[in-house]
């Protein structure tokens, strides 16, 4: 099959992500960052563990953490989650305006995490809790603000699909692309998963 | 690709697949509901402020579970032709993992 | 298309490889990058050597002898060994499972090209101010004591050329897995493509942990943080296990597709299959996978405690088990075969002894209390220069000769290739054989001279004689290849005559589609099984048609000159004003270029049918 | 084979000629697996010479193809069975060794008739603290033979390694803990080396000068060093003659503020109590006046790096000398 073939419905394969050998490649070698990336925070949290109680005398993780916010940023990614599998239902289905839309929704409920991640951030600095005021709080900066990167790269990966493709509607080229876009947005997802609970929750217990 | 059983005919093939996405469509809320509750309920054992030796262990199992939610279905491992992916995942996760045990054991001062 | 690509002048030719994606190419820039600063890193071996050929020298002073220490670990292990083995993946895998290509032609370009302009910026310390000097291993505790932007050179350009790696090993595991011709099954597989396999796998696991280590030394040392800094609960014992978790699977990253040349070059020119094939595969695998089990073994003398300390003991030994069976499989590959020994096969016969020896000192270093004396001794450096230099770099001089015809189409000269193998063998083992004595005489490594009268004047006066055989040895194959560069021969497709893999089924050097059809392979060996058939080359798993090819770009030169430029931003951030300016800009050009990248679609090209049929007619024509 | 090893370097820093126990536990496992490895290299080269002299291809057979032999599971499982055997028998005293090694419950105890000495590693010295005698000293390390002598190691600075070769493997001074462990000498063995003094090494980069941190040690029967302790501890700077004491004043204004001269205190210098008995000026030229007027001269020069450089104003020569006699007088008996 050819990438650029405009399909229907019908000829729209049932794994549009890996009909083509690009998109066979792409797939997987996507996969196999995503191992690499779990050996990369398992190193950072490791360093984390290491270090969570090294406060050198500064606000121990029970005296800074605050839990609702923590819900909240939670319950918006963990939702965003879910609509990026909608996009990918909807891609499957060949709907390309839905697909949009509700990239589109993930987007900003990355947006919206990130804005609270940054307002958290900005909290604890002036709570003295600063990247430089103790090892504890290098290791929480780099291992959450890691984290942060991530959504914020992949705010503006997905935003450049979502603005190239405006106009292209879906074909097998861009397909494995939004495919793997979403893969890693899920990927974020479950790094998150761990991050609130063994940075925050554990620190609160 | 679990779901490609080719009938020849497309539309046919078309109205099968449809039905078949709603129904992992469905799975994935289904999923997506159990993960939130499950987040719910690892918040509120820490905020009922149960012992640490029965709290700790709790929170990562439901974590595990999660991941293990967002994994197979929402990133459709349980799908055939994941096989690679999972082996690598799994072994980044092996190698993870004894990072971590190392980095909880013997970095002890 | 071949022919029109030797009419090229130099601006033309020059372009072609700073745009090229085509994985034979990028070999080629690996070939000569990695040659180069092989030829720096052994410049540096021998001002060590040099310094420490007598006591209480003064060639070299304090602070200068450990920065050439450290670069010249640095540079050998990342600069040199790693990119020559790249060079040779990329060369002969894709060719060995019969693919047109590499999954990724754009990521392959762009993985060389961070790793040149990782290189370079690490080298380029030595004229900004001063070359990292806290050894290649830049433990914590030194590394930020270490005054000036030495380490940061380090960390910078570690990092950026690890990147490179990273991608680079992504890229072989997805052709390994999804470009593989018809009837190439993984245990059809030749053994240079499993052991390629393996270490790509190693570098997906190994090169984050460095990463991660790298960027906490990089914030550390340039943004204030503490990850290493004991006054403000920081530990550095962090970074040595985030070192080792790299640093271990690293060397079997360097070992194994040397491991994978030599047995290939054990069954071409013995003319047997490879013995025990499926139990190489599973040594291959098992190595790989224990390799990731041992690292604390260079910790022993940390304080980790006894339990940690006997375990990883354990745990290392019984790597030397399946490496053993490596070992015996290919002495029983060459039993009752019809040795050709020329040079590759010279290089391949004198490894085995040579590492064995250097590994056997590795299981002996395993035995945690005894390495309690060997630890931070030359009986280390002896170990490892055994099993590196006797094992990968004897593996890159056999795979060199080996594949040279392919690459380049021309044989290198016979005679030249084995005085050069006999002077470097010599030396080696003058060089390296008494550092084990030395070791256990109480002389530490990392010292920039000692007194006379411990007793090891002699001793290291015999290795510095025995350093400059190989420096000679060095010299005679520049002078092999500049002669072979200038000779007019011309070589067949199966250059050597026994070829048993795909690489030698087609052209020496190969076109830049590979395979016009795709092979059917039938068999390990597919290229020996046709040819026991009485055929002359493979059976064809499709009709000709078009080829699809990606197109050439620029784009990956860019996005790493880029990170160059960015490197030196954050660097002298502190320092000077434009510091976080250029940081910036470099940023901007990096990802301005990913961002054209996709979105500019690029399809790539074919070549057309009718030009292949008509490419063939030309060859008939000239015949 | 052991004669041969036992010729192997110089006897006051070698690993191979052990003074004591830890030495010779490590000794005895370097030589176990030596001889496991020479077994292993010596099947190995019988094979690979037979095979490379044997099947060479020979002049008229180029067109002979050999067999192709795909495996044979025997022979696998021989290489495979073998080699775990012997790694059996080099794994079982490792481990046990290793525990050994590590065995400082004795130190640990709240009140213990061990000696303990705590070692702190500085860029480029060493600094022995007798915690229990409350007696401090650098450079020259002093210890009783036949016991057990426990160490507390640490660095101040960067990391460095503690090694005696000839009296045992080494151990890590780290800077973010103590490290401990424990080391015995033979009064039996302590002759072979000259003076009883065995070489210390710093056995881990740590900077310019870590090739010239070294350190001596020196053994004395229990009671000698008792004697010793008790000297240590009454000793007061004596300055006999004028040029001493003109030394001593330059001393008391210009180093003092580093350098102690009573053995009670640590500091960030070398304790320099009983410099006139030390063997080494800064650990790595001979102790003779005309060293010790180089080193206070120029200490860049003579040890690149050190932490001395420029911390004091120039000297001239007239006080370099006052110094030297009044430094070379620093002495206990
Ligand atoms: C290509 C690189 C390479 C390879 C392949 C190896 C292979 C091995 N290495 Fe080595 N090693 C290094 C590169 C390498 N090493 C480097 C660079 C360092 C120093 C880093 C630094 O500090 O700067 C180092 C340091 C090092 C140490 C730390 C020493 C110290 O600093 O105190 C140890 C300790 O256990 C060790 C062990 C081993 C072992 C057990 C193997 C095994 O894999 C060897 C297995 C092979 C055999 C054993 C031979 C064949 C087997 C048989 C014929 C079967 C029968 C054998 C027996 C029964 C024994 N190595
Ligand atoms: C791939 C890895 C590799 C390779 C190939 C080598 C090769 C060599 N190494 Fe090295 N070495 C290391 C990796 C390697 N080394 C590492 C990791 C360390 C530890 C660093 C640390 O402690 O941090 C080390 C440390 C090390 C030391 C210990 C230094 C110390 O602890 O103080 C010594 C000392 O003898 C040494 C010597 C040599 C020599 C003589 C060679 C020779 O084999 C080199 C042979 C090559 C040449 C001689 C080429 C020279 C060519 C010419 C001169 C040609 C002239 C030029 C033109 C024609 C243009 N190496
Ligand atoms: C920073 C404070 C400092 C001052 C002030 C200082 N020193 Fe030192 N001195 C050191 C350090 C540190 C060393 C150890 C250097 C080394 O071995 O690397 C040392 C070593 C020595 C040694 C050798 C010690 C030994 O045991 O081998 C002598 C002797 C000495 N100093 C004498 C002097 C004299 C005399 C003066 C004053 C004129 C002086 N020092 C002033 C820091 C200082
Ligand atoms: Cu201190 Cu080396
Ligand atoms: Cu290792």
């Amino acid at each position: 099959m050819h990438t650029e073939e405009k399909l229907t419905a019908e000829t729209f394969p049932a794994s549009p992500e890996k009909a083509t050998l690009e998109g066979k490649n792409k797939f997987l070698g996507f996969w196999l960052f995503l191992g690499g990336e779990t050996v990369l925070f398992a190193s950072l949290f490791a360093t984390y563990l290491a270090l969570n109680d090294s406060t050198a005398g500064g606000k121990t993780t029970q005296e800074l953490f605050d839990l609702p916010l923590v819900f909240a940023a939670t319950m918006i990614l963990l939702t965003s989650s879910l609509t990026s599998v909608y996009a990918m239902y909807h891609m499957k289905n060949f709907d390309f305006k839905k697909m949009q839309l509700w990239m589109g929704i993930t987007w900003l409920l990355g947006l919206a995490f990130l804005i609270l991640e940054i307002y958290e951030f900005n909290h604890y600095v002036h709570l003295g809790h600063t990247f430089t005021s103790s090892a504890f709080g290098s290791a929480f900066y780099t291992l959450v603000g890691t984290h942060g990167a991530h959504v914020f790269f992949g705010l503006l990966w997905i935003g450049t699909l979502l603005i190239r493709n405006m106009k292209r509607g879906l074909d097998l080229y861009n397909a494995p692309k939004f495919y793997v876009a979403s893969l890693y947005w899920h990927f974020i997802d479950v790094v998150w998963l761990f991050i609130f609970t063994v940075v925050y929750l554990m620190g609160m217990v | 690709m679990a779901n490609q059983t080719n009938t020849g005919n497309p539309k046919v093939d078309l109205a099968y697949r449809r039905k078949k996405s709603k129904e992992e469509m469905k799975y994935q809320v289904v999923s997506f509901v159990l993960m939130i509750f499950l987040t719910l309920l690892a918040f509120l054992a820490v905020g009922a402020e149960m012992s640490k030796l029965f709290i700790v262990p709790v929170i990562i199992l439901m974590a595990v579970v999660q991941c293990i939610f967002q994994l197979y279905y929402f990133m459709h491992m349980n799908h055939k032709g994941h096989e690679v992916p999972s082996l690598f995942l799994f072994s980044g996760l092996a190698v993870g993992l004894i990072t971590i045990l190392a980095f909880t054991t013997i970095i002890w001062w | 298309m071949s022919t029109l690509a030797q009419k090229k002048g130099f601006g033309a030719t020059l372009w072609d490889y700073l745009t090229t994606v085509d994985h034979k190419k990028i070999a080629i820039l690996y070939l000569i990058a990695g040659g180069f600063f092989f030829v720096v890193g052994g410049i540096e071996a021998m001002l060590i050597r040099i310094q420490l050929a007598v006591p209480d020298s003064g060639f070299i002073a304090a602070g200068l002898y450990n920065e050439i220490l450290t670069m010249h670990g640095t540079t050998m292990i990342f600069l040199a060994a790693m990119p020559l083995l790249f060079a040779f993946m990329n060369a002969a895998v894709p060719l060995q499972i019969g693919a047109r290509d590499v999954a990724f032609p754009f990521i392959n370009a762009l993985g060389f090209w961070l790793f040149l302009f990782g290189g370079i910026f690490l080298n380029l310390s030595w004229f900004l101010g001063g070359a990292p000097d806290a050894g290649w291993t830049s433990y914590a505790s030194l590394s930020l004591a270490s005054p000036g932007h030495g380490i940061d050179f380090y960390a910078l350009g570690l990092q950026i050329s690890g990147i490179g790696t990273l991608i680079g090993g992504i890229n072989f595991l997805v052709t390994i897995i999804n470009m593989r011709a018809p009837g190439m099954t993984y245990m059809r597989m030749p053994l240079f493509t499993w052991s390629t396999f393996v270490a790509s796998a190693l570098i997906l696991f190994a090169f984050p942990p460095l990463t991660v280590g790298l960027a906490l030394m990089m914030l550390d040392r340039l943004f204030g943080s503490a990850f290493f800094d004991p006054a403000l609960g920081g530990n550095t014992v962090i970074w040595e296990h985030l070192f080792w978790i790299f640093g271990h699977p690293e060397v079997y990253i360097l070992i194994l597709p040397a491991f994978g040349i030599f047995s290939d070059v054990f069954s071409t020119f013995s003319k047997k299959r490879l013995f025990g094939y499926s139990s190489m595969v599973f040594a291959t695998v098992l190595i790989g996978f224990l390799g990731f089990m041992v690292w604390a073994h260079h910790m022993f003398t940390t304080g980790l405690g006894p339990i940690a300390n006997a375990i990883f003991a354990v745990a290392t030994m019984a790597i030397a088990v399946p490496t053993g069976i490596k070992i015996f499989n290919w002495m029983f590959t060459m039993w009752g075969g019809q040795l050709k020994i020329n040079t590759a096969m010279l290089w391949s016969v004198a490894f085995i002894p040579t590492f064995v020896l250097g590994g056997v000192t590795g299981v002996m270093l395993a035995s945690a209390a005894a390495d309690y004396q060997y630890h931070d001794s030359y009986f280390v450096v002896a170990h490892f220069h055994y099993v590196i230099v006797g094992g990968v770099v004897f593996g890159l001089f056999a795979g060199l000769h080996y594949w040279w015809p392919k690459i380049f189409g021309k044989i290198l000269d016979e005679t030249l290739g084995k005085i050069t193998f006999w002077l470097f063998f010599f030396g080696f083992h003058l060089t390296f054989f008494i550092q084990h004595f030395l070791g256990l005489m109480g002389m530490p490594r990392r010292v920039f001279t000692f007194k006379a009268d411990q007793g090891w004047d002699l001793s290291n006066l015999i290795s510095s004689i025995g350093a400059a055989f190989m420096a000679i040895a060095t010299i005679v194959l520049v002078i092999n290849i500049v002669k072979t560069a200038l000779s007019k021969q011309k070589v067949a497709g199966d250059a050597w005559g026994y070829g048993r893999t795909l690489e030698w089924s087609i052209s020496s050097p190969p076109p830049e589609y590979n395979f016009k059809q795709t092979p059917l392979v039938r068999g390990l060996d597919p290229l020996w099984v046709e040819k026991m058939e009485g055929k002359k080359g493979m059976t064809p798993a499709e009709p000709v048609g078009d080829i699809h090819m990606p197109n050439g770009s620029i784009l990956p030169f860019i996005i790493s000159f880029g990170l160059f430029v960015a490197a030196f931003g954050v660097m002298y951030r502190l320092d000077y004003a434009w510091g976080l300016p250029v940081m910036i800009l470099g940023l901007v050009i990096t990802f301005s270029a990913m961002f054209f990248r996709s979105v500019i679609d690029d399809h790539g090209y074919h070549i057309h049918k009718e030009d292949l049929l008509a490419e063939d007619d030309d060859k008939g024509a000239k015949l | 084979m052991t004669l041969f090893l036992a010729g192997c370097g110089k006897p006051f820093l070698s690993t191979l000629q052990p003074v004591g126990e830890v030495a010779d536990m490590q000794k005895s496992l370097i030589l176990l697996s030596s001889a496991i490895m020479i077994l292993v290299v010596v099947v190995v080269s019988i094979i690979f010479v037979y095979v490379v002299v044997k099947f060479r291809q020979r002049d008229g057979e180029e067109e002979r193809i050999p067999k192709q032999v795909e495996g044979s599971h025997k022979l696998e499982i021989t290489w495979t069975v073998i080699p775990i055997l012997l790694l059996l028998i080099l794994a079982v005293p490792t481990v046990s060794y290793t525990f050994q090694l590590a065995d400082v419950k004795e130190m640990e105890k709240e009140e213990t008739d061990a000696l303990v000495v705590n070692v702190t590693a500085h860029l480029y010295w060493w600094e022995f603290e007798y915690p229990n005698q409350e007696v401090v000293t650098s450079q020259d390390l002093y210890v009783p033979t036949d016991e057990k002598i426990y160490f507390n190691l640490k660095a101040s600075d960067v990391k460095h390694s503690f090694w005696i070769p000839s009296a045992g493997g080494k151990m890590d001074t780290n800077t973010d803990n103590e490290n401990k462990f424990w080391l015995e000498f033979d009064s039996k063995r302590v002759g072979q080396a000259p003076e009883e003094l065995f070489y210390g090494k710093c056995a881990e980069l740590c900077g310019p000068s870590h090739a010239l941190m070294d350190f001596k040690v020196k053994t004395l029967p229990r009671d000698e060093f008792d004697q010793w302790i008790e000297n240590m501890k009454n000793a007061e700077p004596t300055a006999e003659t004028e040029l001493a004491q003109a030394g001593e004043e330059i001393f008391e204004q210009s180093c003092i503020t580093c350098h102690a001269v009573s053995a009670d205190q640590k500091g960030v210098a070398p304790n320099l109590t009983n410099f006139g008995n030390r063997q080494m000026v800064a650990g790595h030229k001979a102790n003779t006046p005309e060293n010790l007027a180089d080193w206070l001269e120029d200490p860049e020069t003579f040890k690149p790096g050190n932490k001395m450089t420029g911390a004091y104003d120039e000297l001239k020569p007239n006080e370099i000398e006052a110094l030297v006699e009044y430094l070379s007088g620093l002495k206990v008996e």
